[in-house]
C-alpha cells in the first residue's frame, strides 16, 4: 500500500477531494447506466413472458 | 402473352407500429390484368403499393418481377408510381412539373397534348397553386399519358376526380391493360367486373 | 489456410448477424463476461488508487488518469465501432447492425461525459481551473455532441427499424468526421495556445503506473461490452417479441 | 440529364419564392450586427473576434436555410416521384445542393466582406474572407443536406438538425475563421485555403451519396 495510513489514503495529500469527487461522479454515471440497461432488459423480458401467458390463455379459451 | 407473371410475391408480410397489416400474401399478377387493392382504411393498401414501388423496405417475405429478372434491369425502369399526394409543386406550372418528371423518367413526350386530353388546355402555364384539387389530380394523372411504362402502381387514383374524370381514367387503364400492361391500383372504387382484387384487412388476405 | 480463416469469419458473420443466434450465445457469453469485467475494473482501479506511486510533479491528483483515459478511449472506440456497425448495416442490410448501434450509443455517451467531467476535475489541481480549452478536452466535448446527435436521431424517429438505419448512416458520416474534427481541433489548439500542456504522456509513464492503467482500461472495455450485449438483448426482445424462437428461449 | 433538369427546376422554384433567398441573408447580417451591441463597439476588440463572428453567423444562416431543402418536396409528394424515378439519386441530390447554395450561400459570400469591414476587420483580410466563405459555405450546405435528408418528415426537424450537424461543422469553422485571422495578422494563408478547398471537394463528392441514402431511409427504405 503506497500510503502510510488509510487516512492518508483518503487525504491523498490535499488532492483527495478532486480524486474522490472524480471517481464518485464516474461511478455514479456508469453505475446508473448499467442499472438502467439491466432494468430495461428485465422489463422487456417480463413483457415477452406476459405475452406468452396471454397467448397461452387465449389458446386455452378457444380449445375448451 | 407469355404465361410468366409480371409480378410474383411469396409470403409477403408487413407489420407497422407492431400491428400486422397483412401476411402470407402469395400473389401472381400477369400482363393484361387490372388489380384493385381493396380494404378498409388503415388496412395497408398504401403500404403494399409503396413496397412494390420500392419506397418501403421493411417487410418480410419477397416479391420479384420475373419477366425482367434475366436482364437485371433496374425494376424502376418498368414502374410508374403515383402516390395519393399529387407530387406537384404548387409554385410551378403543370408544364414545368411534367417536364421535370419527363427528365426523371428520361422519356420524350408532348405534355401539352396529354394536358389537353385531360381537359386542362389553357391551364398549362398557370401555377398549380391556383388549380383545384381535381385539376391537380388530373395533372398528376397526365403522367399516364406521357410516360410509357408497362407496370402502373396507382395509389387512390380516383380521389377528387369528377364523374367524367373517373371514366376518362378507367378508359385509360383498360386501354393500358389491353395493350399488355399491368395496372395495380388501391381504391374503394371497383370500376369493372373484369378487375381482379386483393382484399386486405380481413383475417386472411383474399385474392379473387 | 487463408480460405479457411475466411470461411470461419463469414460463418461467424452470418451467425452473429442473426438476432436469434446472437440472443442465444450472448446469454452464455454474458455469464462469464460480467465477473471478468468487474474483477478487471476493481483490480485496475484499486491498484492505481492505492498502490501505484504518486507522480513527482502532480502528486496524487494524477490518479484520476485511471478513470479518465479508459473512459476517453472507450468512448472513441465505441464511436468507431458504431461507425463500423453502421457501415455493415447499410451495405449488407444486417439486422443486428442497427441493434448494435442502439446498444452502443447510450454507454458511449455516458463514457464521453465521464471522460469530460474527470478531465475537468483533473484540470483544477493541475491548471487551476475546471475548464481549459485543451485539444483533448475539446474533442471529447465534440465526441459527446456526436453521441447526443445519434441518440437524439434514434429517439426522434418512431419506427425502430428506420431509426436504426438512420442512425447507421449518421454514425458512418460521424466516424469520417471524427478524424477531421480531431485534427482541426489540434491545429486550432496550436493556433491559439502554442504547445499543448502535456498532462501525463501515456508512453512516458513508468511501468508501475502503466500496468494499472492498462488493466483498468481492459476493465472499462469489458464493462462496456457487457452493457452493450445487455442492451442488444433488450432491443432484440423488444423487436422480436412476437417470434416463436424468442418465446421458446424465454420459456 | 436529370442533373440539369433538377438544377433548372430548383432555380425556377426559387424565383417563384424570392423571400426564401433573402431570409438567410437578413439573418446573417442581423446576427453579425448583434455582436457589437452584445460585446463592445471598440474597434480593436471587434477586429479580433470578427472572423469567428462572421463564420458562426454564416454557419447558422446556412443551417437554417438548408433545413427547408426537402420539406416542400416531401409534403407535396414530389420527393416520392424522385425516389421512384429510374435515375440514380446522386446527381439530383448534388443538383439540389448546388442550386440551394447558389441561391442562399452565394449571397452570404458576397455580403461577408462588407460585414467584415463593419466589424473593423483589416481590409487586407477581406479578400481572404471572401475566398474562405466561397470555399466553406458549399461544404456547410452539403453537410447540412446530409442531416436534413435524415430528418425530413420529422416534426422536430430544426433543433434536431442542428444537433446532428453542428459537430460536423467544426472543421470548416475552425479552418475558416483561422485563415481569416491569419490574413488579418499578415500570415501566409494559401495552406489553409487549400485545406478548405480539400474539405469542399471531399464533401461535394461524398455528401450526395449520403443524401441519397438518407432520403431512401427517410421514405421507409
Amino acid at each position: 500500500m503506497y500510503f502510510e495510513s488509510f487516512d492518508a489514503f483518503l487525504q491523498m495529500g490535499k488532492h483527495g477531494i478532486y480524486v474522490w469527487s472524480a471517481y464518485g461522479i464516474s461511478a455514479l454515471l456508469i453505475g446508473l447506466n448499467i442499472g438502467l440497461a439491466l432494468r430495461a432488459r428485465t422489463l422487456a423480458r417480463a413483457e415477452v413472458i406476459r405475452l406468452i401467458r396471454r397467448e397461452a390463455l387465449n389458446v386455452a379459451d378457444s380449445t375448451d | 402473352m407469355t404465361d410468366i407473371p409480371v409480378l410474383q410475391t411469396r409470403a409477403l408480410r408487413c407489420e407497422r407500429d407492431d400491428r400486422e397489416l397483412f401476411a402470407g400474401l402469395n400473389w401472381c399478377a400477369s400482363a393484361g390484368e387490372i388489380w384493385q387493392i381493396a380494404g378498409p382504411n388503415g388496412a395497408g393498401k398504401t403500404t403494399l403499393i409503396r413496397i412494390l414501388a420500392g419506397l418501403h423496405g421493411f417487410y418480410d417475405g419477397s416479391f420479384t418481377w420475373p419477366q425482367w429478372l434475366q436482364s437485371d434491369a433496374d425494376p424502376r425502369e418498368k414502374l410508374l408510381y403515383l402516390g395519393h399526394k399529387a407530387g406537384l409543386r404548387d409554385e410551378l406550372t403543370p408544364l414545368e412539373n411534367l417536364q421535370w418528371w419527363l427528365a426523371l423518367h428520361a422519356q420524350q413526350a408532348d405534355p401539352m397534348a396529354a394536358l389537353a386530353q385531360l381537359g386542362l388546355a389553357g391551364y398549362e402555364t398557370v401555377p398549380c397553386a391556383s388549380l383545384s384539387a381535381g385539376q391537380k389530380r388530373r395533372v398528376a394523372l397526365s403522367l399516364l399519358w406521357i410516360v410509357d411504362k408497362p407496370v402502373w402502381l396507382l395509389d387512390e387514383p380516383f380521389t377528387a376526380l369528377d364523374a367524367d374524370g373517373v371514366t376518362l381514367i378507367e378508359e385509360r387503364l383498360r386501354q393500358h391493360a389491353a395493350s399488355g400492361g399491368l395496372v395495380i391500383y388501391s381504391s374503394h372504387h371497383r370500376f369493372d367486373d373484369a378487375v381482379r382484387h386483393v382484399r386486405l384487412g380481413g383475417k386472411q388476405v383474399e385474392l379473387a | 489456410m487463408l480460405s479457411a480463416v475466411w470461411q470461419t469469419l463469414t460463418r461467424w458473420y452470418h451467425q452473429w448477424g442473426s438476432p436469434r443466434y446472437f440472443f442465444q450465445y450472448s446469454g452464455v457469453l454474458l455469464r462469464w463476461l460480467w465477473p471478468l469485467a468487474i474483477v478487471a475494473t476493481m483490480t485496475g482501479l484499486v491498484w492505481g488508487l492505492a498502490f501505484a506511486p504518486a507522480d513527482y510533479q502532480q502528486g496524487d491528483s494524477y490518479r484520476i488518469i485511471f478513470i479518465h483515459v479508459p473512459a476517453a478511449s472507450a468512448a472513441l472506440l465505441g464511436y468507431v465501432s458504431m461507425g463500423v456497425a453502421g457501415l455493415v448495416g447499410l451495405v449488407w442490410r444486417m439486422k443486428m447492425a442497427d441493434i448494435m448501434i442502439k446498444a452502443i450509443a447510450p454507454f458511449g455517451a455516458i463514457l464521453a461525459a465521464v471522460a469530460l467531467i474527470t478531465g475537468a476535475i483533473w484540470g483544477k489541481p493541475t491548471w487551476g481551473t475546471y475548464w481549459v480549452w485543451d485539444a483533448r478536452l475539446t474533442s471529447m466535448l465534440l465526441m459527446l455532441f456526436l453521441y447526443l446527435g445519434v441518440i437524439a436521431l434514434i429517439n426522434a424517429i418512431p419506427d425502430p427499424r428506420q431509426a436504426g438505419r438512420a442512425a447507421s448512416l449518421l454514425s458512418v458520416v460521424g466516424v469520417i468526421n471524427v478524424v477531421i474534427v480531431k485534427y482541426s481541433v489540434q491545429w486550432w489548439q496550436s493556433l491559439h495556445q502554442g504547445s499543448t500542456l502535456k498532462v501525463v504522456g501515456e508512453t512516458a509513464m513508468p511501468a508501475e503506473m502503466l500496468s494499472p492503467l492498462l488493466i483498468s482500461m481492459l476493465g472499462i472495455y469489458l464493462l462496456f461490452a457487457c452493457t452493450v450485449l445487455v442492451r442488444a438483448r433488450t432491443e432484440i426482445m423488444r423487436r422480436e417479441r412476437k417470434s416463436q424462437w424468442l418465446k421458446e428461449a424465454l420459456q | 440529364m436529370s442533373f440539369v433538369a433538377t438544377v433548372k427546376r430548383e432555380l425556377l422554384l426559387a424565383c417563384r419564392r424570392p423571400a426564401e433567398i433573402i431570409n438567410p441573408l437578413f439573418f446573417f447580417v442581423m446576427v453579425v450586427a448583434m455582436f457589437p451591441l452584445g460585446v463592445s463597439p471598440k474597434a480593436e476588440l471587434l477586429s479580433v473576434i470578427a472572423p469567428g463572428v462572421i463564420w458562426v453567423a454564416a454557419l447558422l444562416a446556412v443551417l437554417l436555410s438548408v433545413e427547408g431543402l426537402f420539406r416542400a418536396d416531401h409534403e407535396s409528394g414530389a420527393l416520392e416521384q424522385l425516389l421512384v424515378a429510374p435515375t440514380n439519386l446522386y446527381l439530383p441530390a448534388l443538383a439540389k445542393i448546388l442550386a440551394h447554395w447558389l441561391l442562399t450561400g452565394l449571397p452570404l459570400v458576397l455580403v461577408g466582406p462588407l460585414l467584415g469591414y463593419m466589424l473593423h476587420l483589416p481590409v487586407s483580410a477581406s479578400s481572404t474572407l471572401l475566398l474562405a466563405l466561397l470555399l466553406g459555405t458549399p461544404t456547410l450546405t452539403a453537410i447540412g443536406a446530409i442531416g436534413v435528408s435524415l430528418t425530413v418528415g420529422l416534426r422536430s426537424g430544426g433543433i434536431l438538425l442542428a444537433l446532428l450537424v453542428l459537430p460536423l461543422y467544426v472543421p470548416v469553422l475552425v479552418f475558416g475563421a483561422g485563415v481569416v485571422s491569419y490574413a488579418a495578422n499578415g500570415l501566409p494563408v494559401m495552406g489553409l485555403l487549400a485545406i478548405l478547398a480539400a474539405l469542399l471537394l471531399a464533401s461535394l463528392t461524398l455528401a450526395p451519396a449520403a443524401v441519397a441514402a438518407g432520403l431512401r431511409i427517410s421514405s421507409g427504405g
